[in-house]
């Protein structure tokens, strides 16, 4: 029989005002196993709290009640109190007398009586039933997992690195750099894309702690934090990296060109290529849906001519498997597929109805043109040019409710392009709020429109091509009239939607995302770069859109929380988890299905029965590294097999008959 | 209360003309302006299109109803078709002409009202549009007796014009129709 | 192949031509009209503008017609198809609505009839089979397909794209004639105003012929009686207005396309145009 | 005052009794929050903390119902919102399934209610506590399951 302790709180008023304390105190007196009960003042003071680890040892107490406050506030505190008395801080149970008692039932005094003490009785009934629990350990594995490598993920990879932890960082694209160094300038500063984000990449190469895997992909993801298992298939690039030198003769000599996507299609690349000059690494790969040797076997040019003979046609994707602790997911952005849907824009059948991030391209002086802006169609220099935003962003009609944040300063960035590069250029934005909300955005919104953007509040409905002219049709609200412009160009500001395979990486890493597609934090204001995942955390904008000093600073923010959690040698983990009694499990496994944590597995063990020869059979085991402690598994159970720690089916029931009493 | 207005915010109007036309809400309308961008028409009109939704979104009523605007939009569907916000614009006039008519607020489209009737008459009559006929009585009504008086000689001579027009059997049914349309209207 | 027709109002007079050159070339083509018996009048704009009670009910009789037929249905005008269309729409989402309309006509209502507009049916042949038909080829022709509002508009209504529908073009195409990419493709012809707003109508019709010209058409094909009537009728009193001359023949998509199949140009109404086709079929032969 | 008086004054005036089942992270703390904001709603109501709507077995709701309780009630976080991430959806299946059980068995539906809550809707809890005891009021005791029934 245990002997249980009951400590009434009067919280000063709160409580005392309302409730006979001592009287409760009296009544649980008489409660089974209550061997000890009184009330005082305050129970959370220090000298409340010395009175319980007195009791305790004075009475021989082996559970704990406190009646006072909600268990969210204080739990925590009376569990100290009992690990101070040298009891197991699991054996405390609190009744809610203050926020579910007293405050709600101030007028009728004798039904909150009643109520309490129904309360009371519940809390010693589940105290009877208590178990001592313990925490459990896990063991760290001092590696992180950087997915993506844009400029997200290579801040999350150096800071991580730089606290002498051990990065695995893994781009799916030939270089590290993602969207950001594909960009010309950076508003509201100006300052070159390339210029402060090549020296970046660089630094990931050069880190002694990073390993950088280019080309490469996440394939499968299992385990949990501190403890992941990780499959990462390196595509084969049919050059081998250890002997090429990077120096230049295969691209120029390979004999075919195909549209060039770091261009955004307005210029062509070779086969054998790097994507761009300042590429990490500068080495190359071939394409193999377009190399003429692998796709029809004839040609070899780039083999032939490759001075280190480092061309390799017979290469293969080679798949291995790494453990680390911790996963920063940074898989960045894609630009919303406007040529789908937006047909009253002519779904991308004029060729100078361009993006946003191909106008970085068109004034970039290592793009196509020579950062020379030219009409796709003729080559010509645009003399009116129409910005039109939130294309593919505000616009529930085409299924993106959202705005992409960015848009807005972009825009008035190439409208100061055009402006600087073009003498005597018209330049015209179409808007429909501008939304300038980072530091010195609306100074330099006000600095463009200085220089003579004319911005026109109202959606454009209509582009068609008359001649060589685009003819926009619009609207300024502000006057409330239609209006025309025959443009030379149109850049359209498309909206930021997730990079492609975001969905895929989220359904491999058991991450939700939200109804856009992008990657679901733990709480949208306090835990914002982390995910309902222990060990998993969000980096840029595959969490949402986001301009480059926010993705930074998430990153930043991502790598501190990596950090924290690797710079631990063990993890305590939350000792309220599932448990499987094995003898009852049948193995019909329908717990597995509604973990939404994987935190059960399937394991074949050998029964041993008496007088009958050994058997194997399936039963689940709960990883308790993985497990949240829900419970729904416990339900979903048919054969009863499956309990949680700290809220067993016994101690609920418990609960239940006490207060139906 | 807002300023401006000419008369007194009605907001059952609102929530009329948003049931009447099967819109989820008006609300949303954030003035983008495209149904304005792309209106056709808007050169006739006292009120854009986008003013319309917003002086609705504020029940003005009277300025609604008794818009120019309602009797030249053609329901081309070109704003329904391309309103970020999902909004029917072209289901929302027609709902306006609807109960502009009912209400006798119709001086800026009497034209439209008269031809719109004289052409149900004529359907009510003849279950089928007799279209010389309709022509004829429009421009005597309007006193413009010899507007496309030269069109109709050529149109004489091709044979496009008939004198007599066709009566299906079922104008009785359709009388039925007619009937019950305005039983509806007086419920 | 066996369809129901219903032709709707105009092509009883001012758009005649356009039911005798869709009669002869379904004729031709293997497609059998049968004229769902007893129509009316869909009741067009004037009636969603009047009455929606009207506006539901008057393309409701057609259409349970057409279901005692057992037969899906086709039809030639844009605003009819519009109109039938919109009505079962109305119906499928407001089931009582049904049920009134049933009571006061003393007839079910079903909602089982699947309602296409000519060109669907048209187009829906195939291309690879009209174009073996083809035996006058129309090479030097440059038309503008003009499909106007309803036939494309709303989404989900039209039957077509409704910022950039092709499928005349592509039809057009199978005769060997040019087909020119312009911007009022899917621009409103203001048909519906001629008589409430006459002066915003002609000015559409104005703009409409301007762009098409402008884009090096010699002729605008359609698939509306309004369309056609307010652009070819109407072209004189839009020359007059506005001080331009413009002499584009309005073609109905079935005149050219039974003109390439070597059809009888009286036949297919061409006689009766506003402005004589003659000069323009003049590039290829006619 | 004296326990006593307070047990025996009212014995003969029937008062439901309600076991409600809140989830820890959204109603148990809505719960908490009707307190912090001094709302008020009948005393009628005795709370169990579980960690997860999800952790409630339709069994918990019938041994309450057969051991004397007029009403039970469970509330969770809103669909989507839950804290771990799918809980709450498995709630609202099966509990939608074990209502329409109860009545299929001849029980009163009414007397089992699932809500979600938020941790910040502290009135729409005090509303939902307000409610249900004015509808079990209506429906008078529960003696259909209760175990002297069986």
């Amino acid at each position: 029989m245990p002997r249980i302790g009951v400590f009434v709180c009067w919280c000063g008023s709160n409580i005392g005002g309302v409730l006979d304390c001592p009287e409760l105190a009296r009544v649980a007196g008489s409660f089974p196993g209550v061997v000890f009960s009184t009330d005082y003042k305050y129970v959370c003071s220090d000298p409340g709290q010395n009175l319980i680890v007195e009791s305790i040892r004075k009475h021989g107490l082996d559970r704990v009640v406190v009646a006072s406050c909600s268990p969210r506030l204080h739990e925590e505190t009376f569990r100290q109190a009992l690990r101070r008395a040298g009891l197991n801080p699991y054996f405390l149970e609190m009744a809610n007398l203050r926020e579910h008692c007293s405050w709600v039932h101030p007028d009728a005094q004798e039904a909150a009586q009643r109520k309490a003490i129904d309360l009371v009785r519940r809390a010693v009934a589940k105290a009877a039933l208590l178990e001592p629990l313990s925490p459990g350990r896990i063991p760290v594995i001092k590696r992180c997992l950087v997915i993506g490598g844009g400029i997200a993920g290579i801040q999350a990879a150096l800071d991580v690195a730089d606290a002498g932890l051990e990065v695995l960082l893994v781009e799916r694209e030939p270089t590290i750099g993602g969207n950001m160094v594909k960009l010309d300038k950076t508003f509201p500063t100006l300052d070159c894309s390339a210029c402060i984000s090549t020296p970046k990449m660089v630094a990931v190469a050069q880190h002694p702690g990073i390993k950088l895997y280019t080309y490469a992909e996440v394939e499968e993801v299992s385990g949990y934090i501190g403890n992941f298992k990780v499959r990462i298939r390196q595509k084969a690039r049919y050059v081998d990296h250890s002997k090429c030198t990077g120096c230049g003769t295969c691209w120029t000599k390979c004999p075919t060109s195909v549209p060039d996507e770091f261009n955004m299609g307005l210029g062509e690349r070779a086969a054998i290529y790097i994507p761009f000059p300042q590429a990490v690494p500068n080495k190359p790969v071939i394409d193999a849906a377009h190399c003429r040797q692998l796709i029809k076997g004839k040609c070899g040019i780039c083999a032939k001519h490759c001075p280190a003979e480092a061309i390799d046609y017979k290469q293969r994707d080679e798949v291995f498997e790494v453990e680390v602790g911790a996963i920063v997911v940074a898989t960045g952005f894609g630009l919303f597929q406007w040529e789908k849907v937006y047909g009253e824009y002519g779904y991308g059948r004029y060729p100078d109805v361009i993006t946003g991030l191909a106008f970085e391209r068109l004034v970039n002086a290592a793009g196509p043109t020579g950062g020379k802006i030219q009409r796709p169609s003729d080559g010509k220099e645009p003399k009116t040019v129409v910005f039109i935003q939130c294309v593919g962003s505000r616009d529930e009609a085409k299924g993106k409710e959202y705005c992409s944040r960015v848009c807005c300063m972009y825009t008035a960035k190439h409208a100061h392009q055009v402006l600087e590069k073009i003498p005597g250029a018209q330049v015209y934005v179409f808007y429909i709020d501008v939304r300038t909300f980072g530091k010195g955005y609306e100074e330099f919104y006000r600095r463009v429109q200085d220089e003579g953007a004319v911005y026109i509040r109202g959606r454009v409905s209509k582009v068609y091509q008359d001649g060589t002219k685009l003819i926009v049709r619009g609207a300024d609200t502000l006057l409330g009239e239609p209006v025309e412009i025959a443009a030379d160009m149109v850049v359209l500001a498309t909206g930021v939607v997730p990079s492609a395979g975001a969905q895929d990486v989220a359904r491999m890493i058991g991450v939700s995302v939200d109804k856009d597609g992008f990657f679901q934090e733990a709480h949208p204001k306090l835990r914002p770069v982390e995910t309902h995942t222990g060990g998993i955390f969000l980096a840029g904008a595959c969490q949402g859109p986001k301009d480059i000093p926010d993705t930074v600073s998430q990153a930043s923010g991502a790598g501190g929380k990596v950090c924290a959690l690797l710079l631990k040698d063990e993890l305590e983990t939350s000792p309220m988890v599932a448990r499987v009694n094995e003898a009852l499990c049948t193995g019909c496994l329908a717990c597995r299905e509604v973990c939404p944590y994987r935190a059960i597995q399937a394991v074949t063990i050998t029964e041993r029965l008496p007088g009958q020869p050994p058997r194997e059979r399936v039963v689940a085991r709960v990883t308790e590294g993985l497990c949240q402690g829900c419970g729904s598994c416990t339900v979903a159970c048919r054969a009863g097999a499956v309990d949680l720690k700290g809220f067993t089916n016994e101690q609920l029931l418990a609960e239940v008959d006490a207060l139906c009493l | 209360m807002l300023l401006g207005g000419k008369d007194k915010p009605d907001p059952a109007f609102l929530e009329a003309v948003v049931r009447a036309s099967g819109q989820k809400t008006l609300a949303h309308c954030y003035q983008c302006g495209k149904c304005t961008a792309g209106c056709p028409t808007t050169f006739a009109m006292d009120y854009k299109p986008n003013q319309i939704i917003r002086m609705l979104q504020l029940g003005r009523k009277e300025e609604v109803l008794g818009s120019r605007t309602i009797w030249v939009c053609t329901a081309c569907f070109t704003c329904s078709t391309r309103c970020p916000c999902n909004i029917d614009v072209a289901q929302v006039m027609d709902s306006l002409r609807v109960i502009a008519r009912r209400e006798g607020k119709t001086r800026l489209g009497k034209d439209v009202v008269l031809f719109n009737d004289l052409f149900l008459l004529s359907v009510r009559r003849n279950g089928r549009v007799f279209e010389s006929g309709l022509v004829l009585s429009f421009n005597l009504r309007r006193k413009t007796f010899f507007r496309d008086a030269e069109l109709g000689k050529f149109m004489f001579a091709r044979g496009k014009l008939r004198f007599t027009p066709d009566r299906p059997r079922g104008v009785r049914e359709l009388a039925r129709l007619f009937a019950r349309a305005e039983e509806r209207v007086e419920e | 192949m066996r369809i129901g027709y219903y032709p709707g109002c105009s092509l009883q007079s001012s758009a005649r031509e356009y039911d005798l050159a869709a009669r002869l070339v379904a004729r031709h083509l293997g497609v059998q009209l049968v004229d769902i018996p007893d129509w009316n009048c869909c009741g067009a704009s004037a009636a969603h503008s009047t009455d929606p009670f009207l506006a539901v009910a008057l393309p409701a009789r057609n259409l349970v017609l057409a279901s005692e037929m057992g037969l899906d249905i086709t039809v030639p005008c844009a605003a009819c198809y519009h109109r039938l269309r919109m009505a079962q729409r109305e119906l499928a989402h407001d089931r009582d609505l049904g049920r009134k309309v049933a009571e006061v006509l003393g007839r079910p209502y079903r909602g089982t009839v699947r309602i296409y507009s000519l060109l669907e049916t048209i187009t829906g042949i195939g291309l690879e089979q009209l174009a073996a038909q083809i035996v006058r080829p129309l090479k030097g022709l440059r038309v503008a397909c003009y499909y106007g509002c309803l036939l494309v508009r709303p989404p989900g209504i039209g039957c077509d794209d409704p910022e950039n529908p092709e499928s005349m073009d592509r039809l057009i195409e199978t005769t060997k004639a040019e087909t020119v990419s312009w911007g009022y493709k899917n621009e409103c012809c203001g048909g519906a105003l001629v008589f409430g707003a006459r002066e915003a109508a002609f000015r559409l019709a104005r703009d409409i012929l301007r762009n098409a010209t402008g884009a090096g058409a010699h002729a605008i094909v359609c698939a509306c009686p309004l369309c056609q009537s307010n652009l070819d009728l109407r072209q004189g009193q839009v020359n007059k207005m506005f001080g331009t001359n413009f002499a584009v023949p309005i073609f109905y998509f079935p005149q050219l396309l039974g003109l390439a199949m070597g059809l009888n140009p009286r036949d297919l109404g061409l006689t009766t145009h506003f402005v004589d086709p003659q000069r323009a079929l003049k590039v290829v032969g006619g | 005052m004296s326990i006593n008086e307070n047990v025996v004054v009212n014995a003969n005036v029937w008062e439901p009794k309600i076991v409600a089942f809140l989830c820890n992270w959204c109603s148990y703390a809505g719960a908490d929050l009707a307190g912090v904001s001094r709302l008020k709603y009948p005393a009628n109501i005795r709370i169990v903390r579980v960690p997860c709507s999800s952790r409630v077995n339709p069994q918990f709701i019938l041994r309450a119902l057969q051991r004397g309780a007029d009403g039970v009630l469970v509330a969770g976080c809103h669909p989507g919102d839950c804290h771990y991430v799918t809980g709450n959806y498995f709630t609202r299946r099966r509990l939608t399934l074990f209502k329409s059980l109860l009545e299929f068995v001849g029980f009163e539906p009414e007397r089992l209610k699932v809500r979600w809550v938020s941790a910040a809707e502290a009135g729409r809890f005090a509303e939902t506590v307000k409610e249900m005891v004015e509808e079990i009021k209506l429906l008078g005791p529960n003696r259909r399951l209760q175990d002297s029934m069986l």
